[in-house]
């Protein structure tokens, strides 16, 4: 065990992976001799070489093509996105091709890559430093999405996602890169995808949460705590596949479900866990569900702090939610 | 090298090793891919026609660029191809009943029935699965050719497209990676001189595609594609060059499109008989078989048994398609990912309670 | 009043803004001597002269940026793009660029275009020519969505599209560019963005849809008419801003939801439909709401008609959600 | 003309008029541009490094680039700009009141406190709001001059990036429309060598990036980019030729960045204190300061008067800046479509409310 920020665990998967898997290789904007300008990758071009630590040009759509290439003759290529932002030049590669290899060949080209990128508000980014574009790949079949909360949990899910027969969007919340921290345990710590994390049991109201909500969650669910009122964090942490009998279960016990996300509302991932819940867990609702996310806006810059779900604003949603009905 | 020119101020490299010739047999091989490509292509233009296949992507007029250049290659070589490589396939030995199941979509497709006609791809022939969106193929094959090259694996990538291609944005991604990162990589434009209906001069202002290549600092060669010959020697050269080190190399090899786009396109709306006339002319099967026979390796006789013999084949394999069983109905689940996941296993089961209670048919 | 199918409709449209406005533009891959692969843009070029009928390189890339630039300048630019399946190279330049312009230079570019595009499966046309996107747009703020169901309709929306503020994206139903004959009034017709149709009135069961889901919702609305169930069947024809009156207050009155849409079913638009359901018409509903939607696959060439919603399947989900609860 | 150099092998056009030399006055007036940029940025880092503005992106190394280009053009030629552009915003009469209140993000910014520092445009000076992701505006900026000559308005655009954005989707798709309709655009990049920390020969391996042009039938010119007068002769020039009806320009501007990249950057990872120590020595204010006192055009005291001028008025629009009101909380709810849909006041009303109860502050 030792003591991380959410950012050091990543570099800490990454070397592992490199160290362990020769077909592991990295390659992305700023990487190598910059070692990226989040630090996720400081050290590592050092360390292995240029040749597995590729600093490329400036594109993204050769960026993730060219991963795609190396992942389909064999390797594990890892490529990053400077921030989730810019992924869209990449977005053919990513929606036409990445997605869509293994299958339209009959399962003759699987193609397994991990794609991280750097997600979300809170660090005064603005429209183009700031945005959570999770749904769009959620709503893609053949890809799979993580997205980590804690520094444990951002190595073990990453490298599980590493070790995936399947290509997985790794999303990580660069405003919690360094203001969490906590024991991540050494060597090949791994987290199972498709697997949620009850932050916090209760039993009055459920909240489903990723990524940088999640502390913000759970302090919401202790200032509940003071008023009487029992709160059910759980952590999502894989978006696709979901874990659905957890999103049931927990809704089952409280009756009552609140949805957290930083990415606008509408068709947000939230809807999807909205949805299922009016499909499939109708009879146990005794609340309306209730989402708080951002807005449907784009992401403003001088008033990101209005725009961003913050503790208030959860608790004020669980608090009625909890009341409703 | 007959027909071969380096494009229009092109960084000039020429390779050390002098390219041998192929030999009469490889000559007569060539030929005889090429009768079989055309006669595969009228075949299925006629089974589209009478609505046996859904659609098709014919290939005349490109037969020698095909076959010249995937003749240059060696089959541990990794293809990229678009979507009209036909002849490409045949020079790598994929069998026509699978090409066939293919194109029928039917239960012998390897592919599943998952794509349209024309979008294969056979891992065990280092043949890449095309898709239909143009151009993603070319960072691809700059990808593997990285990786081959990690590995210390002495192997090039080929990515085939066409001049509408080069306007793609994974044309001008893939070729600025190359060229950074040397990769063995050879860029093989069939400028056919129409991206469906629109003409290779209102594509693009430069002045051959070729010349393109040196808004990379990769060579550049322009080649008579319709000159088997011509496009064999420019290939072989490039992949020479690429395995010594000397980096990618776009080649462009100039040709035509003698049939429609595709089954769906009708080129007699935006080009003229005189334009397709003049190609025809220029038709690389006659060519060939002229020099075949001038060079006393093929007579009248033989060519006619060629075709014949193509064309069984062909027949036969059809015919053993259509006895094929369809594709089963619940297979579409499958490759999505490498295990069905839960809720896609629980999509699954209420499709089969569907069709098991016969509320909907396959 | 003229009989006409649904691309003729959008033929007689674009004509007409083009007639009526100097401002109009139309560029994109091979829509003028062509006159589009699906003959949309028939003899438009003939008409209206190549400089406004505009054939132009094969990038999505090129055509979405310059048409934003034709819209920054004061023009009504109407891009086509080939198959929405293509539309992905134009990612970047549509949801960092054209739906958020306005935004980002507090409101003094606006950035007005329509950008058309054929959309869905149902033609044997497999991976990438069949795909329903709407949602990826859906779930961009400054984007607004319409998707036409009949020939009325989409000159009537289209019109509407052209003469609107914002951008547009609209998306046609090729599979009923041709099945679907009606008579649309001659002139400037227009359909109101923002507004359903109830397009069969009915008391038991609420069918949500739009598009090419239209025919066959309504044709398994009438083979529930004759076992007793009246089923009302709303199209949406405005994605965003959707019509949430007219969804709320369909289902006050029925009390049970049954949304059908081509696209996968998981984060798709129909999720958007059921999470505002549980939000807001949770008590309300009397049987949990039924989604009826291409399956979480990639689009299969073969089997199509097993992956797309029809009839059978539609009808099936409308009689066990009338049965419900 | 001085500093000038067609790139390598680009179709030499030659324009005829001749380009006229800057009067003295307008030199020292573009001196006086400069020596304000040079000031405005050495405030604005200062400002980031106490906190009072988030960020910011100096452009210190490319002020002739900047000064001279712009110098070039007329008001009413649309300007798309990347991020690093002051000076051009400066040469356009932007005033620094509204360039200092976007950077803070105040109630005075015209663009609403919606985006991060450097990000700015306004459409009353023609200079079209900037954006993060590389490259965009590029084809953006080929759309408005084909809807400029359309209107038979005779302007033209210019599209300014760096060196790292040549490999972005958009430049290949925005010169690759120029070149086939010949529109009136200039595509001016200042190659400072560096794309945050990748050096430009790493970025591509062309031997000029000018010679890109040629892949799209365009002439391509390298110039000195230090040289205010070998810009602004290289951008007359370019901009004569479209307005007359010759298509667009590639210019190449050597310049160096001097500073970071930006505040979240620190080039001492990258790059050596000798590279930039050699570029130090080709200051292009130094330079351009010795210009103009050779010419007697200029002496110490009244440079002297210039840099505090500068720095007086930039401290007056500071205070003003921070004198202001912040943007008011709910605007952010507007600009998203032309009129705020239900949905969206909506969710207006709610936080609102949750303001009104101080549940959340602003
Ligand atoms: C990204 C994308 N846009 C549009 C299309 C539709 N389309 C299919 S083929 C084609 C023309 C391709 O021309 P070219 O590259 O010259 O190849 P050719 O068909 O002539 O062999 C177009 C526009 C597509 N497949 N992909
Ligand atoms: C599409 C995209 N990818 C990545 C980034 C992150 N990024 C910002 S500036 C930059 C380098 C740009 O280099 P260059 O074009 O040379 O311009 P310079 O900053 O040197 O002026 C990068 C990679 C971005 N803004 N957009
Ligand atoms: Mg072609
Ligand atoms: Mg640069």
């Amino acid at each position: 065990m030792t003591e991380l920020t959410l950012v050091q665990a990543v570099n800490r998967a990454l070397r592992h992976a490199l160290q362990n898997d020769p077909n592991v290789i990295l390659l992305g904007e700023d990487i190598g001799v910059n070692g990226g300008v989040f630090r996720a990758t400081e050290g590592l071009q050092k360390d292995f070489g240029a040749e597995r630590v590729i600093d490329t040009p400036l594109s993204e759509t050769g960026i993730v093509g060219a991963a795609i290439g190396m992942a389909l003759y064999g390797l594990r290529p890892i490529p990053e996105i400077q921030f989730q932002d810019f992924i869209f030049p990449a977005f053919d590669q990513i929606v036409s091709e990445l997605a869509k290899f293994r299958y339209r060949s009959g399962g003759q080209y699987p193609c397994p890559l991990v794609l991280r990128a750097p997600y979300g508000g809170g660090i005064k980014g603005g429209l183009y430093h700031s945005q959570s574009n999770e749904a769009y790949f959620a709503h893609t079949p053949g890809l799979k999405v993580v997205i980590p909360s804690s520094p444990a949990d951002a190595k073990g899910l990453l490298l599980s996602s590493i070790a995936d027969e399947d290509p997985v969007l790794f999303f990580e919340p660069k405003r919690i890169y360094r203001s969490v921290t906590g024991e991540v345990p050494d060597g090949d710590h791994r987290v199972p995808l498709g697997t949620a994390a009850t932050v916090r049991e209760g039993t009055d109201v459920s909240v489903f949460c990723y990524g940088a909500m999640v502390p913000l969650c759970t302090a919401a669910a202790e200032r509940l705590a003071n008023d009487g009122t029992s709160v059910e964090v759980v952590d999502l942490r894989t978006l696709v596949p979901l874990d659905e009998p957890a999103l049931l279960a927990s809704v089952e016990k409280t009756g009552r479900a609140v949805i957290v996300h930083e990415a606008p509302r509408f068709c947000g991932y939230g809807a999807e866990l909205a949805a299922i819940l009016a499909e499939k867990a109708l009879y146990s609702l005794q609340a309306p569900v209730c989402r708080v996310t951002g807005y449907d806006t784009p992401f403003p810059y001088a008033l990101e702090n209005l725009y961003l779900p913050g503790v208030e604003r959860i608790a004020e949603a669980i608090r009625s939610t909890a009341r409703a009905g | 090298m007959p027909g071969l020119v380096l494009a229009d101020r092109a960084p000039a490299e020429t390779t050390s090793a002098p390219i041998p010739e192929p030999a009469p047999a490889e000559l007569v091989r060539a030929y005889r891919t090429m009768v079989f490509a055309r006669a595969m292509d009228e075949r299925c233009l006629t089974l589209q026609r009478q609505g046996r296949i859904g659609f098709y992507v014919p290939l005349q007029g490109q037969e020698a660029a095909q076959v010249g250049s995937a003749s240059a290659l060696r089959p541990e070589d990794w293809i990229f191809p678009a979507y009209r490589e036909l002849a490409v396939a045949l020079v790598r030995g994929i069998p026509i009943q699978l090409l066939i199941d293919q194109f029928f979509g039917s239960g012998g497709d390897e592919l599943k029935g998952r794509q349209m006609p024309n979008h294969y791809g056979y891992r065990r022939f280092n043949f890449v699965t095309a898709s239909s969106p143009v151009g993603t193929q070319i960072s691809q094959a700059v990808g593997t050719a990285l990786a081959a090259r990690y590995r210390r694996e002495p192997i090039l990538t080929i990515a085939y497209f066409g001049d509408g291609t080069t306007s793609s944005n994974d044309f001008h991604a893939g070729l600025n990676l190359a060229g950074v990162f040397q990769t063995p990589t050879i860029f093989f434009c069939q400028n056919n001189q129409w991206a469906i209906s629109l003409p290779r001069e209102r594509q693009t202002h430069s002045t051959t595609l070729a010349v393109k290549a040196e808004a990379y600092g990769l060579p550049g060669v322009v080649v008579d594609g319709t000159d088997f010959r011509a496009v064999y020697a420019a290939v072989a050269a490039a992949r020479q060059r690429a395995l010594g080190g000397g980096g990618p190399t776009l080649i462009e090899a100039q040709v035509y499109r003698l049939g429609p786009h595709s089954t769906s396109d009708d080129p007699k709306r935006y080009r003229t008989d005189e334009e397709l006339n003049a190609w025809k002319a220029r038709d690389p099967l006659a060519r060939f078989k002229l020099e075949l026979m001038d060079a006393k390796l093929l007579n009248e006789d033989q060519d006619h048994a060629l075709w014949e013999a193509a064309r069984q084949e062909i027949a036969r394999a059809v015919a053993q398609t259509e006895a094929t069983p369809p594709v089963p109905p619940l297979s579409f689940f499958d490759d999505v990912y490498a295990v069905v996941p839960p809720a896609l296993q629980e999509e699954r089961r209420s499709l089969e309670q569907l069709l098991a209670a016969g509320t909907v048919r396959p």
